[in-house]
């Protein structure tokens, strides 16, 4: 930015004030949630103990007396984001992999839109397959008491992080200097031990973040786990049992509250909770991020 | 250059439009609340705004607590409930400065159902509670067939839910690994889908083709027993208004109530007044 | 005068189908446990060529090659030869010091690892052996778990060399491998490339005519995708040939 | 290649080299190994492609086939009747525009100021840093979170209620993070010479990011908006609570009005009809529509930014 000293004129001044302090809505915004989430949620600890909220079982929050045992929902948050990770990533990976390693370049940009357009698609889409296709399909060929569950919600999901996951893994993956490559094949590596060996762990810091960032998603996404993953209030003991994750809770909750009322700020607690994690989550990735810029 | 003003322009005009418009629209009455009562709701709002055209009605769901806090709020002239109103929902309405007014709408009687292959007809009181506190696993219990029972129930804060625990359930806990589904229509989803579930609906609710209905200690839910009582989960359905209602609210709900209304509730599958 | 460990029969090369070729009907022996420099100007294909001699080329799109390269008399490009068992035999050294984001220790054993090596004490003598042999063993001895990309940039291409040599390759390929480094390390390079000769074939690309004169033992001159000459270098430098490779030489061009 | 020959040669150089030690060992059966694992890996990686577009096709043929009925002229510019089971599905088309051109109004110019803020004007320093971390925190936080938002601070705090403004607002604050992001690139890609030459002729800071880096940047940012409409037109959870409606009589015609909109029309009818088979048709046609309206927006953001891509390189 070239220095004029001092002799800064009012037509210098005026647009930069304005445009600093437009841009200090992005810090607004976030501090209102902050405030609102907080200011909304806490009161449910005049009604419940945190132990209460964090190790209680059972979620009834309308019974009388109610019983706001979040554990349940939360292990069902936990599994669901789990499960879809463990689907999800391995695969996300194994396309970088191939978009960049194996698949030449004509074709590959294909696929790259094929990937995008996996992303685009509607979480209320994807909720709506797993409720009317799937799920009739799990219950009938496993003969499970229900196909709305854990592993219905949990696939959905892994399709809903694969684009995330699979983009910056295929950026990082990219990244990688083809010298290396070069320098691997020249030893007389083959294909697949360049990749894994030199390939692989070169990019392994922007796989771990593309790997955070689809679990920050599977553990925010509503929709899906709002209509495939059955709704119970319980911990899973099986891939194929229901489960109720924080994000569904809320959705399917939130409209039946009354404002104000215990229930109400349990639900915003959630919310509050959802925040705590995913934020923390981006903490890790940006400590992951600036230990990679140091060195 | 040029473009990018232009773009604004338009942006700002279409702004002014937007917020322009709400200064001088015609008479709007918003009804909020119960899932339940929607579908009537809006078939004869869709009714009352042919005969009074100036007048607009939207009818947006979310449940009976969200019908509630939208009147609470000042946002919505009519809850519709399909429960009454709570009593800390009337103090907080009280504190607004609102009065919510109480008006039966419809009848409704809420029934187990079950997916048509299944061949139990009857449940008991007794047994429907213990099939929903968990104590009943397996259908052969209660005359089926050696499947287990695939519990599936609403939220613990919907209307519906709400009754069938005070009627049912009698004050006992809904197991935890009952299926929860967040409205009527996802239910019947639910229930046509799998041959080994169980799950309770409104009356409007049930489609012949795709799930069974069950009687209740032998009475079938028929608007008849529902409007006499005889069947235990009959219950009433409520529109809420701030005060008693005037001008095109005050229009609507006699509509609603009246025997051109009530045609459009009965064809709903729900149980009319009279 | 020993065998000749390469010979390459009326090899062409193009980018892609139809294109001017960007190696014309090269044919050229390189005698075994000797040092060939390839010199010539930038863009002349000594680069290219190299590359065919461990068939580095096939990752580029496009590319078609045709006549032959013997190794030990057997054709590297027909189609029953296992590219891998090529490229452990000729080994590769590359213009920038390309050291794997590892230890130094990881990364000489990496060829050996591939190649199914698990014992740790032989892995251990391998990488002292290559490190001794590419004169980097006296610094990093007491710090083999360092990451490689601490060490300076001739350290690094040394690195690249003991890497190269821990697989006990026949032919030892270097494509410029002094470029990107100051004089002092480029004369350790040199050095250690005329020590190397000794146990390998050597052959090293060069824009560097002196380098190519002070190393060497055979010459080949590229020009646009010909090879224009090639022998003894003390030949070539002195008694050319060609009146292109005079030129070059001479400084008017290139 | 077949080499007893080159083994017995290796030892022999080996030898040469140093007394101690072996060869490497070249066991025969583990080349065949490597050739299998590279082979095997290959295959599984190709396949994982395969799989996932045949996904991809599966449900997008899937829907077509079954939603491709229901469409008509009628179903796209008709409003719903008869409690859904008929008539068409203008009124969430129009919302979901609504609830875009409003998000929009919020999140571009904010979302672009931002940019110009981080490319321009920012110095360093602490509020630089901490406004990166409010957008990436942003960028972060689950949808269903920022409706609850939306919810507390612009329905009940600021008295919007349950309408379009609250529902646009909410979604504007959720892609705000995207907006920032694409227009930061398109600024960062406008040559720096661009900037020399204006200051050069004594133009301002602000004529020259008014003047020169602002139109440069204009196809990058307007390609990063267009990207983020689609998303804007495909979410649900944030405007569950905040403005969107089970049904609404006629189009919005102000921000306080609630409105339908195409994402949460699907939700409804796939769980709130009372009458599922009559509606099944038009759920499978108003998915087929919300997908038609996000994909087309998306593709045209995508293929806008490869044009883009092509010019700079």
């Amino acid at each position: 930015m070239p220095n004029r000293g001092e002799t800064l004129k009012l037509s210098e001044t005026a647009p930069r004030a304005v445009i600093t302090v437009i841009a200090m809505s992005g810090i607004l915004v976030m501090a209102f949630i902050l405030y609102f989430l907080t200011k909304e949620g806490i009161p449910i600890l005049k009604d419940a103990s945190i132990t209460q909220l964090a190790a209680g079982r059972l979620w009834y929050p309308v019974s009388s007396p109610p019983l706001f045992g979040m554990m349940s929902l939360i292990g069902g948050s936990l599994a669901v984001t789990l499960t879809s990770s463990v689907l999800a990533i391995p695969l996300g990976v194994a396309l970088a992999l191939f978009l960049t390693e194996i698949c030449p370049k004509r074709i590959s940009g294909f696929f790259k839109i094929t990937l995008e357009i996996l992303g685009f698609l509607p979480s209320v889409v994807l909720g709506f397959i797993g409720m009317v296709v799937i799920a009739p399909y799990l219950q009938i060929k496993l003969e499970l008491l229900s196909g709305l569950n854990l592993m219905n919600a949990s696939m959905l999901l892994g399709v809903m992080i694969l684009p995330t996951v699979a983009t910056l893994s295929e950026e990082s993956l990219h990244a990688v200097p083809q010298s290396q490559r070069d320098a691997s094949y020249a030893l007389g590596a083959t294909r697949c031990e360049t990749m894994f060996n030199v390939v692989l762990p070169g990019a392994a810091r922007g796989i771990a973040q593309a790997a955070i960032l689809g679990v920050m998603r599977a553990m925010g996404e509503t929709m899906v786990v709002l209509m495939a993953s059955g709704g119970a209030a319980l911990l899973p003991e099986s891939a194929f049992d229901p489960v109720r994750p924080l994000t569904s809770a809320i959705a399917a909750e939130m409209g039946e509250t009354s404002v104000g009322s215990a229930h109400y700020h349990a639900l915003f607690f959630m919310g509050f909770i959802l925040l705590l994690i995913t934020l923390s989550l981006n903490v890790l990735v940006i400590k992951i991020e600036s230990r990679g810029e140091v060195k | 250059m040029k473009m990018l003003s232009m773009v604004v322009l338009c942006f700002a005009v279409l702004t002014a439009s937007l917020f322009a418009g709400a200064a001088f629209g015609a008479e709007e009455i918003s009804i909020n609340g119960s899932t339940t009562i929607l579908p009537f709701a809006q078939s004869t709002a869709e009714a009352f705004m042919k005969i009074n055209p100036s007048t607009r009605i939207s009818v947006s769901g979310g449940g009976s607590g969200n019908g509630a806090k939208a009147l609470i709020d000042g946002v919505t002239s009519i809850a519709a409930m399909s429960r009454e109103m709570k009593s800390e929902e009337a103090d907080a309405a009280k504190a607004n400065g609102r009065n919510p007014v109480k008006h039966i709408v419809a009848v409704d009687c809420i029934v187990p159902v079950v997916h048509p292959s299944n061949p139990v007809k009857d449940l008991t009181t007794g047994q429907l509670r213990d099939i929903y506190s968990g104590k009943i696993t397996n259908w052969k219990e209660v005359g089926g067939p050696d499947k287990k029972i695939a519990v599936i129930g609403r939220d613990t804060s919907s209307g519906t839910y709400e009754v069938w625990n005070e009627k049912i359930m009698k004050g006992e806990q809904v197991t935890p690994r009952a299926l929860i589904v967040a409205s009527s229509g996802a239910l019947v989803q639910a229930v046509a889908g799998n041959t080994l579930a169980i799950g309770y609906d409104s009356l409007g609710y049930v489609n012949e083709k795709l799930i069974k209905a069950l009687s209740i200690e032998g009475v079938q839910g028929t608007p008849d027993t529902a409007r006499s009582g005889k069947i235990v989960t009959s219950r009433n359905l409520f529109m809420y208004t701030n005060g008693n209602p005037g001008g095109d609210i005050k229009k609507y709900l006699d509509f609603l109530v009246s025997d051109d209304g009530q045609r459009y509730v009965a064809r709903e599958g729900f149980v009319t007044l009279k | 005068m020993s065998k000749e460990k390469l010979v390459i029969e009326s090899l062409s090369l193009t980018y892609s189908k139809g294109a001017p070729l960007a190696l014309k009907e090269v044919a050229l022996g390189i005698e075994e446990n000797s040092l060939m420099a390839f010199i010539g100007p930038s863009g002349c294909g000594k680069s290219t060529f190299l590359r065919c001699l461990n068939r580095m080329n096939d990752f580029v799109r496009g590319v078609e090659i045709t006549g032959r390269v013997l190794l030990d008399g057997r054709d590297i490009y027909a189609p029953d030869v296992d590219v891998t068992q090529l490229r452990r035999r000729v080994g590769m050294v590359f213009q920038r010091p390309n050291p794997f984001p590892f230890s130094i220790r990881e990364n000489v054993a990496y060829g050996p690892k591939l190649l199914g090596e698990r014992d740790k004490g032989r892995l251990g003598e391998i990488v002292e052996r290559s490190l001794r042999n590419s004169g980097l063993w006296e610094e990093v001895k007491d710090r083999l778990n360092a990451q490689a990309s601490s060490l300076s940039g001739g350290q690094q291409q040394r690195l690249c060399i003991a890497r190269a040599i821990a697989v006990e390759p026949e032919v030892l390929l270097m494509d410029e491998p002094t470029s990107a480094l100051d004089p002092m390390a480029t004369a350790r390079i040199e050095e250690l490339a005329r020590e190397l000769k000794k146990y390998y074939t050597v052959v090293i690309v060069t824009h560097n005519m002196q380098q190519a004169a002070r190393v060497s033992d055979h010459t080949a001159f590229f020009l646009m995708g010909e090879l224009v000459e090639h022998g003894p270098t003390t030949k070539i430098f002195t008694t050319p040939r060609d009146k292109r490779t005079e030129d070059y030489i001479t400084g008017r061009f290139g | 290649m077949k080499d007893t020959d080159h083994e017995t040669r290796g030892e022999a150089l080996l030898s040469a080299l140093d007394n101690s030690g072996d060869a490497c060992p070249i066991r025969p059966n583990y080349a065949v190994f490597r050739k299998f694992a590279d082979w095997l890996a290959t295959f599984l990686l190709c396949s994982s492609m395969i799989f996932v577009t045949v996904v991809l096709c599966a449900i997008l043929f899937f829907l077509a086939a079954k939603g491709g009925g229901a469409l008509s002229w009628e179903f796209v510019t008709e409003p719903p009747r008869n409690g859904m089971t008929e008539g068409g599905i203008i009124t969430p088309i129009v919302g979901t525009l609504q609830l875009i051109f409003v998000s929009m109004c919020f999140a571009f110019p904010v979302g672009v100021v931002t940019a110009v803020y981080f490319n321009e004007y920012a110095r360093g320093g602490t509020l630089k840093k901490s406004l990166r971390l409010a957008m990436r925190s942003l960028a972060s936080i689950p949808s269903v979170v920022l409706g609850l938002f939306g919810l507390a601070f612009f329905c009940t705090f600021l008295r919007f209620g349950t309408s379009l403004l609250s529902a646009g607002l909410t979604l504007g604050c959720m892609v705000l993070p995207t907006i920032v992001t694409a227009s930061e690139t398109a600024l960062a890609n406008v040559p720096q010479d661009y900037r020399d030459a204006a200051y050069a002729l004594g133009a301002t800071e602000w004529q020259t990011i008014y003047g020169v880096v602002l139109p440069s940047a204009f196809p990058g940012i307007i390609t990063g908006g267009i990207l983020s409409v689609g998303r804007v037109a495909g979410e649900t959870a944030p405007i569950m609570f905040t403005g969107a409606v089970f049904f609404a009589p006629g189009f919005a015609r102000g921000v306080f009005d609630s409105v339908m909109a195409l994402p949460y029309h699907v939700y409804v009818l796939a769980t709130a009809g009372t009458n599922i088979e009559k509606t099944t048709p038009l759920q499978y046609g108003t998915i087929l529509v919300l997908l038609a309206v996000v994909l087309g927006i998306s593709m045209v953001g995508m293929a806008a930014r490869s044009r883009l891509r092509k010019d700079v390189l």
